[in-house]
């Protein structure tokens, strides 16, 4: 039997991953955007778990409107990736840092 | 009119300062127009003693506007016999400035020099007639705004550091007590002033409050060992932002005392009197010792300030003594009256002593005492003045500085002997750096070719000293009109002093 | 369902999004040389809204629109009127700057217009998924701002910096919701504290607060949520970051006030109140601190907003109206100093010359004594010096936080203070007590627009700091009731 | 009884306060004749009205004046005013004040005639008048500190008058600092008086002196001291620094630094003896307190033999006489200690007039001698000056106490009263002060052999024109012109002050000393009162004379007086070998006991010392280094703060999930309560 804390704990593994690979990865730029994009399912399966035992249709339709944010997130964010390697030539994480301090 | 007087003697200057800047720097325009307002508030101000009655209720000439009507805090002004002679000194002292500084800085924007000065005045006005205390921190702080750029701008080669540890250290103590305004705030709903003297307060409550008023004040009064921005910034300022420094703004730390420690929370300044009268008694020898060495004038004199300053707040504080444990209220009036004449004393005296290290500064631009010597051959009215003024500072009978002491020593020693004794010792050591300053810079032989070269004090300067010199003398050869000003103000708040509030 | 009522309440939005498509259309079809029709016009589609904002305001308190999605109350008729004035602030100031660097686009306008929108939405949103909507109209617009200078290496760094950690906020701001979700059963806030109170898994609400709270602090900049914010200052446009310093602060206070309250009172209440505390301390530390030892003028006010936040926070902490008030009083102030200081920094700059750096403005006094004085003004009261607008925004905050019984934090938040004050009167150092840099023309724009509208604004923090009354009345009485 | 004019009274003091003015501000424009003649007619005027209002008070039946001119400050019960109180002692004091001060102001215009500051000394001095009368024509604390102070800054202007000098300007501020030491004594007293009287005004604090007996001051939790002890000597540390007391005594020797009219009139006549005038008028206080009364009777014991040895091996002329002078005053303080108040306030009189007959004879003698003052290069002068040498003798007589002499009254007197005291200390006091007669004879005839007998020690070389205007010496002790006597503004006064110093003792002697002539202004005990108990022997001046020839002091003076014939005039080689023989002797007297070196080690050198060490230490190191230190601590701290801010995306998300993690942390730990 798949309870609600087996959706639960399967989002949960999905956010941590998805936030390891923000803070793990040092190699590439679109290795970040697949993490936040891995992040949005884990709380997408949360919404339609909640939903599910919860017999409250909000959540879903919840769901629809991050899917679609979250195309134009990505969108957005592969644009700034492109100027990014247009003006420095890399999308190496680690050559990203002529600001800090 | 003289319904809103004191709105007008604040904002008359301010408002004043406008056509100054827009008058810019070339010209004489912009000191002419400044010189004009600062004598019209002057004269205003004069009026105060017209309309003034000491026999009248205790706050006088009263306005009060709603300001933030949901906080319930008020635009409230009004002045007390204390008051009244603290904002004569002010504007006084602002007319002085500004002619003092009239061909100094003239090729160094002058117009924004006068107009700092102008802001400064109607900023030290409004501390000293504020009835509210939000009001009143405004005024406050607001003032160190025009000192910085005063200091900043104008100022000697460590300008910037001396004019960030000023602003930094006084900020520092000031911003300690608005958490205690705003928790008096929080239990009376209100800052007026009267209302907050009369909230009773647990002596724990006190405590805190006490402490959060005495940093703010002690700081700016300054009490060691919170005193070392004051040498500092004397040494770098100019001779107009000195003089109003020493002559006006530390004033308002024992303004402070009055207003906000002594009689908002009465029991715990009485409970740690003993703290502050140690530490009005360290500065008298410590600093004594400390002014004895000095190789620039201006830290000496500075340093002089903080002994004479020590003074105003041991008066203060023996009070409590006095009437808390000994029933001694005549007494306990001679003290406060001593502490609040040694304010005003010291406003002329070291305003004045600042204005004659100008008139050498500004001849030899130096102001090491190695550097002088023999004055008195070359420049006898200047001599004259500076060995006045220096017997002011030490305390002659006959001038200003010997009123205030005296009743202090006199009054602590009714308190007890142990402090009058050491309070005395100024006797000793404060004339020992003054005229030890005078035999090095004013006797003697002249000792270089500049000094040689030297030119007496022309018009403009003698009237500035002069004026100073006059004040120092009315007062001392005369100061019950003073006294008697202040007199029933004073009473009434050694009397509130006697009442516990817990 | 739909009612003409619904669309009268959210008649300024409506506006404001169908403007801003005209203005996109319209911007499409003029040449380059007629940018400035784009620029009048985008004025005076703000002007409109905020017209509109104004005048739409049903009295009491409030209205609610679209099954209780919209919120439309006193609340967002500030946030929305400050934001709207800031956005017009915005535009003046940007123009010379954008010119002089070959990016005077009409998307600029678009982009700022739409985020605007997405403030809006989020400061009246009475639904999670009108929270996450708003925001991230208003944090993709602003990415596109960030990213406005597309031949600019720090710009595009600061941008994907600012993107992946913005998404990742956003991601944690969304499972917090749906734990919340989970837990309560309701997307609707005003439903939430109900759902709240008879919820079966207490501890699952409690993490999803913690994921909310830190998306909004992301928004706030709250540290140790911060981190984006110094790299996006000093690289993005300063135009963008203008917008970005004043009216997403706004947003972000609206955003912390909508979901942080509809928890209502109790249990999670303390521990809202103590975590806010806990980010309100390390954002007061961590932001005065570093702020010392910046060079850079703009990564300084980076830092300097990280402190700001935490004193608006200590507002947040209070959790009472009169603790909200203070800090949309606080927020609002700061919108209106950030603009002031960017303001000048735009108004300095010319093309080849950022004048960004502290060192820039070294004799800013002899050269343009004006600008001087209006930065002086801006620097005292992101100080907290009276009698300027700054000091008594804090006022308000540390008397919150007393209040609320947290003295220890106004003690902090003090001390933060003197520190804070060393930077601040840095920069007033550099522009009175220093000589001018030889070789470098300090010379404000000529754009007279700029030059007035700045100085009003820069005016206002002085009359607002002298009477300051009647704007705490109305915040007071957003909150009220 | 009529009631002295208030207007007079002001006049008194004021005369001498416009000229003063006039004199000091316009000098330029009225020029030296003018200026010496507005102050010598402001000094003529207050001394004539001085001496109608003593005649009134003697013998014109006039009451004694007591009332405030103007109120100085009126703070609850406190009072403080401006006022005059004009009874016989004060009445006394005005005429020798005025008098001494008539003679030298017109002595000045002689003296100073080729002196720059001739306008600028003529102030001073008028200035100096007017000083000394508010002090002794006082009916309060406050004023009788207000002048106390005023003449001091006059003594420290006049000392430092020649301000070129280097020694000048040490000696004023020397004089300044240790007169403070005494006023720091003095203003204590005062307030001591407040305390325990309740009031600055005289006859009030004299009315309740009496309740002084009962009253105690608590200095520790079981030492309680008598209050009329407590303020007797706190005002008596004041009259030490004033009038010179021994260990306050070093500033006076050093004051001749002055030109000397002023050493005549303020460090010898007037202004030193305030202490003892001010002690005389407080005798209703100390009568209360023998225990002071002892302290000043060794004081002034211990002062008058021991400065007096000094003296005698000075060899600058005004020296000696500046030692002779504390050796004096030392005598008045002497009798002030015994009750014998009167005695004091008789001597202080005598004193003031032969003193300053010997000052300004020093002075004429130090004209005629180009400004030369050491006596070793003098000699042979009493036929080139006769005037100076008769009256320089009538002047030494009357110090020796010569009977029939002024001095030898007002001298004897307290020599005896002091031997028939059997207070504490008295016995050593009493060797003091007669053994100090012979010192005093030492000195004195050492002066008059060495300046005006034996041969001429000086050269005169008349060489090169008029440059005698400089003063410059190459060598010590060559004149361009001999010497010869002064004119007739100098010797003039020297003869109106030998005459009291001849014969006032023999006809005030009887009424002042042993009768009633002070009336209430001096109070004494019964038991106390020793000169009442000598009055019982007295039967007129002429048979006190008389007497004196049998008494201890003459012989010791007589024997002073052989000695210093035989050494100086017949066997002038004596003087160094008895010098040698005496060595330790010569090199402690030399030195003056080391005073001034410990004083300058300890409270000069020892005070720099402190400060710098205070000043470097306290606020440079610890105060200022805790703030630029924590300033520094904050830069540090925030630069090891910055770099948390790497720049790398990955830090900055690692941060925001430890700040998750915090929060969630502090859930763990908090949120189950």
């Amino acid at each position: 039997m798949i309870t609600l804390a087996h959706f639960i704990i399967l989002g949960a593994v999905l956010f941590c991953i998805a936030v390891a690979g923000v803070f793990i990865n040092r190699k590439n730029v679109i290795v970040l955007l697949m993490s936040i994009e891995l992040m949005l399912l884990a709380v997408n399966i949360n919404f339609v778990a909640f939903s599910r035992f919860g017999g409250d249709v909000a959540g879903q339709i919840f769901v629809f409107f991050i899917l679609t944010v979250a195309a134009a997130e990505t969108a957005i964010g592969l644009a700034i990736l492109t100027l990014l390697f247009r003006n420095r030539g890399t999308i190496n994480i680690a050559d990203i840092d002529s600001m800090k301090g | 009119m003289s319904n809103h007087l004191l709105s007008l003697l604040i904002w008359l200057p301010m408002a004043g300062a406008i056509p100054v800047l827009i008058a810019g720097a070339r010209g004489s325009t912009s000191r002419w127009i400044a010189l004009s307002v600062a004598v019209a508030t002057f004269i205003a101000s004069v009026f105060l003693l017209v309309a003034y009655r000491t026999d009248g209720p205790l706050m006088q000439l009263v306005e009060s506007y709603p300001w933030i009507a949901s906080l319930h805090v008020n635009y409230a002004l009004g002045v007390d016999g204390i008051s009244v002679a603290l904002i004569l000194l002010t504007t006084f002292v602002g007319v002085l400035v500004i002619v003092g500084a009239w061909d100094v800085i003239k090729d160094n924007k002058p117009h924004q020099y006068m107009a700092a000065m102008l802001v400064l005045e109607g900023l030290l006005v409004g501390v000293f007639c504020a009835t509210d205390a939000l009001l009143f921190y405004v005024f406050f702080e607001a003032m160190l705004i025009p000192m910085f750029i005063l200091i900043g701008i104008w100022g000697g080669p460590r300008r910037v550091y001396a004019t960030l540890k000023f602003f930094i250290y006084t900020f520092l103590g000031s911003i300690f007590m608005l958490i205690g305004l705003i928790y008096l705030y929080q239990k009376a709903g209100t800052f007026d002033m009267a209302t907050l003297a009369a909230l009773p307060l647990t002596m724990k409550e006190q405590t805190w409050l006490f402490f959060a008023f005495l940093i703010a004040f002690a700081i700016k009064i300054p009490m060691v060992p919170v005193h070392t921005w004051l040498p500092d910034a004397h040494v770098e300022a100019p001779t107009g932002g000195s003089v109003v420094l020493a002559a006006v703004m530390l004033k308002v730390g024992g303004y402070g005392f009055l207003r906000f420690s002594l009689p908002i929370v009465p029991d715990a300044s009485a409970h740690y009197a003993w703290l502050v009268i140690v530490l009005s008694l360290i500065p008298i020898v410590y600093i004594g010792y400390v002014a004895l060495v000095q190789e620039d004038m201006k830290k000496l004199v500075a340093y002089s300030s903080i002994a004479h300053m020590g003074f105003v707040t041991l008066g203060m504080f023996i009070v409590f003594m006095l009437v808390r444990d000994l029933h001694n209220f005549d007494a306990a009036n001679l003290a406060m009256q001593g502490a609040v004449v040694q304010m005003m004393s010291h406003g002329f005296v070291s305003g004045a002593m600042f204005s004659c290290i100008g008139v050498m500064y500004d001849r030899l631009h130096t102001r090491r005492i190695a550097d002088y010597g023999g004055m008195v051959n070359v420049m006898p009215w200047f001599a004259f003045f500076m060995v006045f003024f220096a017997m002011a500072n030490v305390g002659l009978p006959g001038t200003s500085g010997f009123v205030g002491e005296f009743m202090v020593i006199l009054a602590s020693f009714s308190a007890n002997p142990w402090i009058a004794l050491v309070a005395a010792f100024t006797l000793i050591i404060g004339a020992g750096y003054t005229l030890w300053l005078i035999k090095r810079v004013i006797w003697g032989d002249v000792t270089s070719d500049k000094v040689a070269a030297m030119k007496d004090i022309n018009g403009r300067e003698a009237f500035v000293l002069g004026a100073f010199a006059l004040a120092v003398l009315v007062i001392g050869v005369w100061p019950q009109p003073l006294v008697h000003l202040m007199g029933g103000s004073i009473d009434h708040l050694v009397h509130q002093l006697a009442i516990s509030k817990t | 369902m739909l009612s003409w009522n619904d669309i009268l309440i959210l008649l300024p939005e409506l506006y404001l999004v169908a403007a801003v498509c005209v203005l996109l259309l319209m911007d499409a079809f003029i040449r380059p040389e007629q940018r400035n029709a784009t620029h009048w016009l985008a004025i005076a589609i703000t002007v409109i809204t905020a017209f509109l904002v104004v005048m739409g305001q049903p009295a009491g308190s409030g209205a609610v629109a679209f099954g209780g999605m919209f919120i439309r109350d006193t609340v967002s008729e500030i946030l929305n009127l400050f934001t709207l004035i800031t956005v017009i602030l915005v535009f003046v100031y940007a123009r010379p700057y954008l010119r002089d660097r070959k990016i005077w686009f009409g998307e600029f306008y678009v982009l700022t217009l739409f985020a605007a929108l997405g403030v809006m939405l989020l400061v009246s949103a009475g639904n999670l998924i009108m929270i996450y909507l708003g925001l991230e109209l208003l944090t993709l617009s602003s990415y596109a701002l960030v990213a406005f200078h597309r031949d600019s290496r720090l710009a595009s760094e600061s941008a994907i910096k600012y993107f992946v950690l913005g998404a990742l906020a956003s991601g944690s701001l969304l499972y917090g919701m749906s734990m919340v979700y989970g837990a309560t059963g309701t997307l609707d806030l005003m439903q939430l504290h109900a759902g709240a109170l008879q919820t079966g898994m207490p501890n699952l609400l409690r993490f999803g607060l913690i994921f909310m709270i830190v998306g909004i602090a992301f928004k706030l900049g709250a540290a140790p949520f911060h981190m984006w914010l110094p790299d996006v200052y000093q690289g993005a446009p300063t135009a963008s970051v203008t917008f970005v310093a004043s009216a997403s602060k706004l947003a972000a206070f609206g955003m912390a006030y909508r979901l942080l309250s509809a928890f209502g009172p109790g249990d999670l209440l303390h521990q809202w109140q103590l975590m806010l505390a806990v980010l309100a301390v390390l954002s007061l530390v961590i932001g005065n601190l570093v702020a010392i030892v910046q060079s850079n003028l703009k990564r300084m006010l980076a830092y300097s907003t990280i402190a700001h936040m935490g004193y608006l926070l200590l507002g947040l902490v209070n959790a009472t109206p009169s603790g909200y008030a203070a800090a949309l009083f606080y927020a609002i102030s700061y919108a209106l100093m950030s603009t002031v200081a960017f303001g000048v920094i735009l108004a300095m700059s010319r093309a080849g010359f950022e004048c960004e750096e502290i060192d820039d403005f070294k004799g800013l006094n002899e050269r343009s004594r004006w600008m001087a004085f209006l930065m002086m003004l801006a620097m005292f009261s992101l100080a907290g010096v009276p009698p300027l607008f700054g000091f008594f925004a804090k006022l308000l905050v540390l008397k919150a936080a007393i209040d609320a019984g947290m003295l220890w934090l106004a003690i902090v938040a003090i001390v933060a203070a003197i520190v804070g004050l060393y930077y601040y009167l840095r920069v007033v150092k550099v522009m009175y007590f220093d000589k001018p840099n030889e070789g470098v023309e300090l010379r404000p724009q000529a754009d007279a627009p700029l030059r007035w509208v700045l100085s009003l604004n820069a005016l206002a923090l002085l009359g607002l700091g002298l009477y300051w009354g009647p704007l705490i009345s109305w915040c007071q009485q957003a909150f009220a009731g | 009884m009529h009631q002295l004019s208030t207007s007079i009274l002001l006049i008194i003091v004021l005369a001498p306060l416009a000229g003063a003015v006039l004199a000091g501000f316009f000098g330029r424009q009225i020029g030296r004749a003018g200026a010496h003649t507005v102050t010598i007619l402001g000094v003529g005027i207050a001394c004539a009205l001085s001496f109608v209002v003593l005649y009134q008070l003697v013998w014109g039946g006039a009451a004694n004046y007591n009332q405030d001119i103007y109120t100085w400050f009126q703070i609850g019960k406190f009072h403080a005013s401006i006022g005059f109180m004009i009874d016989r002692l004060s009445a006394m004091m005005m005429v020798v004040v005025t008098f001494v001060s008539l003679m030298v102001h017109i002595y000045t215009i002689g003296y100073m005639a080729d002196d720059d500051g001739y306008t600028r000394f003529f102030s001073y001095i008028a200035l100096f008048t007017f000083s000394m009368l508010m002090l002794v024509m006082s009916n309060n604390f406050m004023q009788l500190f207000f002048g106390w102070e005023a003449v001091g800054l006059v003594s420290y202007l006049l000392i430092g008058f020649y301000y070129k000098r280097p020694s000048a300007i040490a000696a004023n501020l020397k004089a300044f600092l240790v007169n403070r030491v005494g006023d720091f004594g003095f203003v204590l007293g005062i307030g001591a008086v407040l305390y325990f009287l309740g009031t600055l005004d005289y006859q009030a604090a004299f009315d309740h002196a009496p309740s002084l007996v009962e009253q105690t001051l608590q200095i520790t939790q079981h030492t309680h001291w008598s209050a009329a002890t407590v303020i007797a000597v706190l005002l008596f540390i004041g009259a030490m620094g004033k009038s010179a007391q021994v260990p306050l005594h070093v500033w006076l020797p050093d004051s001749m630094e002055g030109p000397t009219p002023i050493s005549a009139l303020i460090h010898a006549a007037t202004m030193v003896t305030a202490g003892i005038y001010m002690v005389a008028r407080m005798s209703p206080i100390y009568e209360l307190s023998t225990t002071a009364l002892s302290l000043v009777l060794v004081i002034g014991a211990t002062g008058a033999f021991f400065t007096g040895l000094i003296g005698i091996v000075q060899n600058d002329i005004k020296r000696v006489i500046a030692y002779s002078t504390l050796s004096q005053l030392g005598y008045m303080t002497a009798a002030l200690g015994i009750s014998a108040y009167a005695g004091a306030v008789y001597h202080l009189m005598t004193h003031a007039f032969f003193k300053a007959l010997l000052f300004l004879g020093a002075g004429s003698v130090i004209i005629a001698m180009h400004h030369e003052q050491d006596m070793r290069y003098m000699g042979g002068l009493r036929k080139r000056m006769p005037i100076t040498y008769l009256t320089m003798w009538i002047g030494s007589l009357a110090l020796c106490g010569v009977p029939f002499f002024s001095g030898f009254y007002s001298k004897d007197a307290i020599i005896e009263a002091v031997g028939e005291t059997h207070r504490w200390g008295a016995t050593y006091a009493y060797y003091c002060v007669l053994f100090g007669a012979l010192v005093t004879a030492l000195y004195t005839f050492r002066l008059m052999h060495l300046t005006f007998h034996g041969k001429p020690r000086y050269k005169v070389v008349e060489s090169h024109g008029h440059d005698h205007d400089v003063h410059v010496h190459h060598e010590p002790g060559v004149l361009s012109h001999p010497p010869k006597e002064s004119p007739w503004v100098v010797t003039v006064p020297l003869i109106l002050l030998a005459i009291p110093s001849l014969l006032i003792g023999y006809f005030t002697a009887g009424p002042m000393l042993y009768g009633t002539w002070f009336g209430k202004a001096i109070h004494v005990q019964e038991a106390h009162d020793v000169l009442a108990e000598m009055a019982t022997h007295f039967h007129g001046a002429f048979r006190l004379g008389l007497e004196g020839f049998t008494g201890w002091p003459f012989v010791l003076v007589v024997l002073g007086f052989a000695i210093t014939t035989y050494v100086y005039i017949f066997n002038p080689p004596m003087a160094g070998r008895i010098q040698r023989m005496l060595k330790p002797v010569y090199v402690v007297l030399d030195r003056k006991f080391w005073f001034d070196e410990v004083y300058q080690a300890v409270f000069a050198r020892g005070g720099v010392k402190l400060g710098r060490m205070l000043w470097k230490a306290g606020d440079h190191t610890v105060i200022d280094g805790a703030i630029d230190g924590s300033a520094s601590l904050v830069q540090r701290i925030a630069s090891g703060m910055r770099r948390l801010q790497s720049g790398y995306l990955y830090h900055y998300a690692f941060a925001m999930i430890l700040g998750l993690i915090l929060l969630l942390g502090g859930f763990w730990w908090f949120g189950h309560v």
